[in-house]
């Protein structure tokens, strides 16, 4: 393992793509930035802009409007760039699979390196789901 | 060729080229322009060799040997021997040196830069002939003689401004109006000096200002001063100059020969001509900072980036009154240098504006943007103006920034009141570099940075004749920042200010060198390191596409400043031009007129009354 | 002159958790109008629960807003009573409120602490998170589940709370009272916040009716309005609590009305269980066999104010037409009136002010999951089902072994951090 | 070469990271313990300065290449140079590389306006928006910065040599011990919160306002440079602070220890700052400094001309 | 405040003519089966002289007709109204209420977006939701839309 393969996994920043989600997953990866989980202890940290980021992390299901908005997003990420779909709806559609206006769960739009399964997913889940994509 | 000939040359030779350049017809512009380069060029050579000599004192009074020595015309001649005396000391010399390199400049730059609809007319003659008319100003020792020149510079700048448009008469006409009022209040003060019984020449006055004829005469001259120059409450007709006339006749006249001009003649007052006694020296730092300020905040809220430039030429004339104000070696130092490095990056910005303007015909920040990525050359020069005129280490404007700082420091050892307050003095000097840095980045910004509109693509910046003065003065704006302290502080501005020693220490080539060095390892390690890794791609915005009325335009920066409550209520009132003298005085003048023609109402018995009314005030007073 | 500039805050902007665009047009710092971009949250909830039996609805509501996660099920089960003409027994009712109230004082917290990194107080933030976190292990301790309770059903709740939970219960919300009441003076006594907060984003008593907006948002503004007053459901009509309501309209006054509703909701849980313990454990629902042809319209107020769903039935076991009308549907409307004139920084301060919450704000057409149909108890129930549909979709076996083994890590986790605390 | 050494290794470039990395750890800690939180590893900044290094870096199209690219540069020498310039009198190393007061007060101003710079030159028209705020707020803090040093220079009697006033307070104390000297400390503090945009200025890169404003579009090595920039002004603003107005650092004995914890505790106090305060809007912060500020720095002045 | 019947009686009298149904379903919900005409009249009276709030609107295609229920709450008295109103498919046309209160701006934009109602007198007719999320045009709450889904 080179030096910057260590440094990237030792400095993951993360840039929060929520798509049509509900809520859950969006504010249980907010939960673990906050002192029980403290992600940043990972030296991972929550960025406001996708040029910065390291990580993508798509929570939601995708429909058809947020589609073509992920993949601009994704382009504009500077690589190499992790992406991590969250929850049941990241990972599948989930609930609202089924709805009118859905346009496939996130891999078949953009590559996905982990998924966080879970509705929502507990930040522990996260946390754990991180270290694994880590140690791979 | 004998100090005499080229001091003939330098004041004449620009004369005649404009002269015969009247006779040559308008069509053949090109080749009147290419003579007016080349005489521009022969003129910027005496200067340099003028530069070269020694001072002394030169009588131009020709053709004495040509009537006989019994001549009743020998005695006039006599009387006209001590007024057409010149003197080539090192400051009159200094200037001429810079007049000559901004007229070949400029004219070069003029060369390619009108084109029919916005020439005025005889532009290449009138040009010429300030350049020797002000060289003449420069070199003159006698008063008189000094006016003289001074008060035809006043003509040609009226003719300089006339563009094409009903603005620019109306610009001319104010210019006209305020430097002619002032020469005629300059001509006051040469009156009153003479009338004090002080000898009329410059060298030889040293006139102390103990009472009020002296401090009058002073106040008279310093007017004419400041108005050429354009310090407050003097300053109004250099933004109307600067943006209505053609960019080349800016960059020509306010920026760059008033300038010297104007602080040429300061210099002479505050260091030569009078002993300034310590309330005046208070006043005079007074009028230098609140220019500084009163210039720079003009400057911060305009949308109109000509107008922008000449506020900042009014701004930068503050610092160099300060210096000189000081009267210390260390500030007469620092305001002349300041009156070069002044001189160079502001003719410099009214280059770049002038091919802005000409590219785009607009004059506007807001309807500009991103023109940096079709005129790389303009660019580059623009940064380098604006930092230089921000006085960002190590360019030349803050060389001289730091060394008028350095003065007002040293200054406030002393005893007096000003001396004393030193501290406002130093404050709000350096507060105006930061505000000047404040509006720099918003004409940088505006008009270079940004989203490039469709319309500007076609746009070449390739044009020799534009693009080399520019690159010549921005090398000029580095060379006279990096080496300023080894050498041209002491090889060019200490003969003219007297030995001093700094208080500071501003190594600035070391510097420069390690930011050169860093400029080039940042360069590497994009070549080297990442050069693979940069990708271009669309701006991010929040994940939407990009919408071109989106974001935070540049013109309105500064909106929340100009909202404070004390200062809204200072730029309404700038906006109504209650600080422009010139409104005001037409303000005054009006009134006055409207006054006297209501009591002019034609009516017989009211005159009858106030006739009657007179003489009785008359009896009253008689008794 | 130049076009009108704006300033895009959104669709994917740090300052909100949900995508949404918000066009400020700008004179200056100072914003002049606003206007809005909506649809990227739209899922077509009401049109999926056409597709859904009554009781299937549940789980689709839950899931249109994560924070409102009990408000929508609880209108939804209020509607569905009224047309099916039952009555909640008593213990259902109150176990019903203590969900409810729970949910508020969580979510009051959550927006306390993202209103905090808002202003860039990022110590409030995680303070107040972290204040929120032992209200999540109550929900916990309840539903099983942190988010998604999955509680309610039509007659009743799925889930009793044991005797043996009361006391920890109570003790959480002992604990959790001073620390509630240390923020809440440290948010409200510091002159900075002051500053930033108040007189701005001023919503009058007048825009409010304009606007119909609920919740704390109207409160704030003098408008005295609560449904868990004014139309009294569950055990709410039981216990002793008051209305909070705060005169001046801005966004501090919002604040505080949201702080002191956290105290309420406190009380009202520990009254409740009070209750509970003097009664006998009883039924905690009455089974509804049919649904009846009709028209119901249920209400229960949401953290950020009423929720309204109106159900019609036509007699089968399924919804004909499912209207959810979601607080922040009408509370967002207001920046209209809260971010014009402010300046910019103050506009997206009150663009959070009002805790808007656009999944529940684009929910309409409905959506309900086929795959879900079967009983889905709790989350853990679900979060093993979509771990087999990725399964079945991805295909990548290896994958979803570590997702087990990572739940099963995860499990483990929480049980540390249980016994170290 | 000396100067070179000097510039690129001590106390310049290398020195400097690495010193105000540390102490950006040290914030960030400290943030992070004062929320309840472990918070990041000690080599978190060298983590994020050396993945940085090695991601791609975006220009944007809209952008002006070469000054967007070049900007993070300037930034960093600007910083590396106000660093030299404070510490080569400290660790009394004698010629080649000097500067007064006055040159490190512009130099400070060099990352800052880099930043600027690179932020319009980059075409977003949020970090347009971020910029103005930047310059604005520029504007508000460095006329009280200005009275504070003419303040100083004013007690160090009219000298502007940073030697000259670490040997003044050595001789005599330290400037904060006098009433003028405390007064002077909290305008002073105030700006180098500013000029490090923490909380309650960081209205520039306000992430939940303007999504990171200033520093939108940089990334990859462009935002790496800026952060090490970051690093070095870290470091730069406590010393100018320690040298102006707290005695200097002394290298002898016991003293090392001082410094080091006079250095430790002004970071101490801006993260402090920034941890109990909420951001303030560009108006209110204008009015903070052009009124509070600029009124207790004035009347430090006339205390000081009083001599006390 | 008033009892619920005398409400009923207050709004039979005021509109008797038009009221085609009235429906009291529980103590504190009423509805009623309104002629179109008449509806912006009762709207205003609860509105204005009332002070009922308006909650929401629901539009539905009933295959015959689009339906739309107007939900108003008194919250003092915690009553709530329901006024339905059929439009016909034909000319799918109704006054718009937001010149009464903000309030009806979205929901009506919104049921024009799905049903394809025009709402006649709206400031601002022009979708709220979908953006990209279907085709110009297309009314995803119509039957027929609903119909030609994938199942």
């Amino acid at each position: 393992m080179g030096l910057t393969d260590y440094c990237f996994k030792k400095s993951l920043w993360l840039f929060h793509f929520a798509g049509a989600s509900c809520n859950n997953c969006d504010i249980e990866l907010l939960d673990c930035l906050t002192p029980r989980y403290d992600v940043e202890r990972f030296g991972m940290v929550l960025v406001g802009s996708v040029r910065h980021a390291d990580v993508l992390v798509v929570s939601g299901s995708i429909n058809q409007k947020c589609r073509s908005r992920l993949l601009t997003i994704y382009e504009q990420a500077p690589k190499p760039l992790l992406v991590i779909a969250v929850g049941a709806c990241g990972c599948t559609g989930g609930i609202f699979a089924e709805g009118n206006t859905f346009a496939g769960p996130v891999d078949s739009i953009i590559p996905v390196d982990l998924y966080i399964p879970g509705c929502p997913p507990k930040p522990e889940a996260f946390l754990a789901g991180i270290v694994k994509l880590l140690n791979k | 060729m004998s100090t005499q000939n080229v001091l003939h040359m330098v004041i004449i030779l620009p004369v005649l080229a404009g002269m015969v350049l009247f006779l040559i017809p308008r069509q053949y512009f090109y080749t009147k322009g290419i003579l007016a380069c080349l005489a521009a060029l022969i003129n910027l050579v005496f200067s340099v060799l003028l530069f070269g000599r020694s001072s002394e004192m030169i009588n131009i009074c020709v053709g004495k040997e040509l009537i006989p020595a019994t001549s009743a015309l020998q005695a006039v001649i006599a009387q006209a021997e001590s007024f057409m005396m010149m003197n080539s000391d090192g400051l009159g010399r200094l200037i001429v040196l810079f007049v000559g390199l901004f007229t070949f400049v400029i004219c070069v730059y003029s060369l390619g830069y009108l084109f029919s609809r916005t020439r005025p007319k005889h532009y290449f003659s009138w040009f010429m002939i300030t350049a020797g008319f002000s060289n003449g100003a420069v070199m003159a020792d006698h008063v008189l003689l000094f006016i003289f020149f001074w008060g035809i510079l006043g003509l040609t700048l009226y003719k300089l401004v006339r563009g094409h448009n009903s603005l620019s008469a109306s610009a001319a006409k104010k210019t006209f109006i305020l430097i002619g009022a002032s020469d005629g209040i300059m001509i006051l003060g040469v009156a009153l000096i003479w009338h004090l019984g002080y000898p009329l020449s410059m060298s030889s006055m040293s006139i102390t200002t103990g009472n009020a004829l002296p401090v009058a005469a002073f106040i008279c001259l310093v007017i004419g001063a400041f108005t050429k120059a354009g310090a407050f409450p003097f300053h109004s007709w250099v933004p109307d100059y600067a943006s209505y006339a053609p960019a080349s006749s800016s960059a020509f006249m306010p920026a760059s020969l008033d300038k010297l001009l104007g602080i040429y003649f300061i210099a002479r007052l505050f260091n030569q001509m009078f002993i300034l006694n310590e309330w005046i020296t208070l006043v005079m730092l007074i009028v230098g900072v609140s220019t500084i300020i009163i210039g720079v905040m003009m400057a911060l809220v305009q949308h109109n980036y000509k107008r922008l430039l000449g506020y900042h030429a009014v701004s930068q004339v503050g610092y160099m009154v300060t210096g000189f104000a000081l009267g210390t070696p260390l500030g007469i130092a620092g305001g002349l240098f300041h009156m070069l490095n002044n001189a160079i990056y502001k003719s410099g910005l009214f280059l770049v504006a002038g091919r802005v303007e000409r590219h785009t015909g607009r004059n506007m920040i807001e309807d500009l943007g991103g023109l940096s990525k079709v005129m790389p050359v303009t660019f580059f020069a623009a940064v380098v103006f604006s930092l230089a005129i921000a006085g960002i280490p190590p360019l030349n404007g803050f060389a001289s920034k730091w060394l008028i700082y350095q003065g007002i420091i040293e200054f406030g050892k002393g005893e007096g009141v000003a001396n004393q307050l030193w501290i406002v003095w130093l404050v709000l000097a350096m507060f105006g570099s930061a505000l000047t840095l404040a509006s720099f980045v918003k004409f940088l910004s505006g008009i270079f940075l940004g989203h490039l509109k469709d319309v500007y693509l076609t746009i070449k910046d390739n044009r020799f004749l534009l693009c080399a003065p520019q690159i010549l003065l921005a090398a000029l704006c580095i060379v006279f920042g990096v080496f300023a302290a080894e050498w041209v502080i002491p090889k060019i501005i200490v003969s003219v200010s007297g030995e001093f020693s700094y208080t500071g220490v501003w190594e600035s080539a070391t510097v420069s060198l390690m930011v050169a060095l860093s400029i080039i390892l940042g360069l590497l390690i994009y070549v080297l390191f990442v050069g693979k890794k940069v990708r271009i791609d669309k701006p991010f915005m929040l994940g939407e596409q990009a919408d071109h009325r989106a974001g935070f335009p540049v013109a309105e920066f500064y909106k929340t400043i100009s909202e404070t409550p004390f200062l809204r209520f200072m730029y309404k009132a700038a906006e109504k031009k209650y600080f422009d003298i010139y409104e005001v005085a037409r303000g005054a003048v009006l009134g006055v007129s409207k006054g006297l023609s209501w009591l002019h109402q034609g009516i017989l018995p009211v005159y009858m009354i106030w006739i009657i009314a007179g003489l009785l005030i008359m009896l009253l007073i008689v008794m | 002159m130049p076009e009108k500039t704006i300033i895009p805050v959104g669709p994917y902007h740090p300052l909100q958790e949900e995508p949404e665009l918000f066009k400020l047009y700008c004179d200056g710092e100072i914003v002049t109008d606003i206007e809005w971009e909506t649809g990227y949250n739209h899922r077509g909830i009401e049109k999926i629960n056409e597709s859904k039996t009554f009781e299937q609805v549940f789980f689709v509501v839950e899931r249109i807003c994560g924070i409102c996660s009990t408000s929508h099920p609880f209108a939804y089960a209020n509607a569905m009573e009224e047309i099916a003409h039952v009555t909640v027994p008593d213990r259902a009712k109150y176990i019903r409120s203590i969900v409810g109230e729970l949910e508020r004082i969580h979510s009051h917290l959550l927006w306390v602490g993202l209103a905090g990194h808002f202003i860039g107080y990022n110590t409030v933030f995680m303070w107040a998170w972290k204040y929120r976190e032992p209200v999540l292990d109550l929900f916990e301790i309840i539903t099983g589940n942190r988010n998604s309770y999955a509680m309610f059903k039509i007659g009743g709740v799925r889930r009793d709370i044991e005797e043996k939970d009361f006391s920890t219960i109570l003790t959480i919300l002992d604990g959790l009272k001073p620390k509630a009441e240390m923020l809440m003076n440290a948010v409200i006594d510091d002159p900075v916040i002051h500053m930033r907060t108040k007189g701005k984003g001023i919503l009058t008593r007048q825009d409010i009716i304009d606007f119909c907006a609920v919740g704390p948002t109207a409160r704030a503004s003098g408008v005295d309005i609560d449904i868990r007053r004014d139309d009294p459901y569950a055990a709410y009509p039981l216990v002793n609590w008051k209305v909070i309501v705060a005169a001046e309209g801005d966004i501090f006054a919002k604040a505080v009305v949201r702080f002191l509703e956290i105290f309420e909701s406190i009380s009202i849980i520990e009254q409740c269980i009070e209750k509970m313990r003097k009664e006998k454990p009883g039924d905690i629902e009455v089974k509804v066999k049919n649904i009846p042809e009709g028209d119901g319209s249920g209400r229960a107020e949401a953290p950020r104010g009423e929720v309204f769903h109106y159900v019609k039935s036509d007699g089968s076991n399924a919804p004909v037409r499912h209207k959810i009308r979601a607080p922040s549907y009408v509370n967002v409307a207001t920046f209209k009136k809260s971010c014009v004139g402010q300046t910019i920084t103050d506009a997206t301060l009150a663009l959070a002010a009002v805790d808007p919450c656009y999944c529940c704000t684009e929910r309409m057409a409905s959506v309900y999951d086929a795959r879900t149909r079967n009983k889905i108890l709790d989350g853990t129930g679900l979060i093993r089902m979509s771990q087999e549909q990725t399964r079945l979709i991805q295909g990548r076996k290896s994958k979803v072994e570590g997702q087990r083994s990572k739940v099963e890590g995860r499990r483990s986790k929480v049980e540390g951090r249980r016994s170290k605390e | 070469m000396a100067q070179v050494f000097y510039f690129f290794i001590f106390p310049g470039l290398l020195f400097a990271s690495v010193a105000g990395g540390f102490l950006s750890w040290f914030d960030r800690k400290l943030t992070a313990r004062l929320q309840f939180r472990v918070g990041p590893p000690m080599l978190q900044p060298f983590y994020d300065f050396v993945k940085l290094l090695a991601k791609e870096t975006i220009v944007s199209s809209e952008a002006a290449k070469s000054l967007f690219l070049m900007a993070p540069v300037f930034a960093v020498t600007g910083a590396c140079l106000s660093c030299v310039l404070i510490f080569i009198p400290v660790f009394g190393i004698g010629n080649g590389f000097q500067g007064d007061l006055i040159v490190i007060f512009y130099l400070m101003m060099v990352p800052t306006i880099s930043y600027i710079i690179g932020a319009l030159a980059s075409g977003n028209p949020l970090s347009n928006l971020g910029a103005s705020r930047e310059i604005k707020l520029l504007i508000g803090y460095e006329f009280s910065m200005l009275l504070v040093l003419a303040a100083i220079i004013l007690k160090a009697g009219n000298t502007v040599s940073i030697h000259d006033i670490i040997l003044l307070q050595q001789q005599e104390g330290a400037f904060i011990g006098s009433l003028s000297g405390v007064l002077l400390f909290i305008p002073l503090m105030m700006c180098v919160q500013a000029k490090l945009a923490f909380v309650p200025f960081d209205l520039a890169d306000a992430e939940t306002e303007i999504a990171g404003g200033i520093f939108l579009e940089f990334s990859g090595l462009t935002l790496a440079l800026a952060k090490l920039a970051k690093y070095i002004m870290m470091l730069v603003l406590p010393s100018f602070v320690i040298v102006v107005l707290l005695g200097g650092f002394r290298l002898d004995g016991i003293h090392i220890l001082w410094s080091l914890l006079k250095l430790i505790g002004l970071v101490l106090l801006i993260t402090l700052v920034r941890n109990t305060n909420p951001r303030l809007t560009v108006g209110q912060s204008l009015r903070f400094f052009f009124i509070w500020m600029n009124l207790i720095a004035v009347v430090a002045i006339l205390l000081a001309y009083a001599g006390l | 405040m008033m009892e619920t019947n005398e409400f009923i009686e207050l709004m039979k009298f005021k509109y008797k003519l038009n009221v085609i149904r009235t429906y009291i379903r529980y103590k504190n919900r009423v509805l009623f089966d309104l002629n179109k005409d008449v509806f912006f009249k009762a709207a205003t009276f609860l509105y204005k002289e009332l002070n009922f709030r308006f909650i929401i609107a629901t539009g539905r295609d009933n295959d015959k007709t689009y339906e739309i229920v107007y939900h108003f709450s008194n919250d003092q008295t915690g009553l709530i109204t329901n006024l339905r109103i059929n439009i016909p498919k034909n000319k799918p046309e109704i006054e718009s209420l937001t010149s009464l209160f903000v309030a009806a701006d979205w929901i009506e934009r919104e049921m024009h977006e799905l049903l394809g109602i025009t709402f006649l007198n709206h400031p601002n007719m022009k979708s709220l939701l979908s953006g990209e999320n279907w085709k110009e045009g297309v009314h995803p709450y119509k039957l027929e839309s609903r119909q030609a889904k994938k199942p």
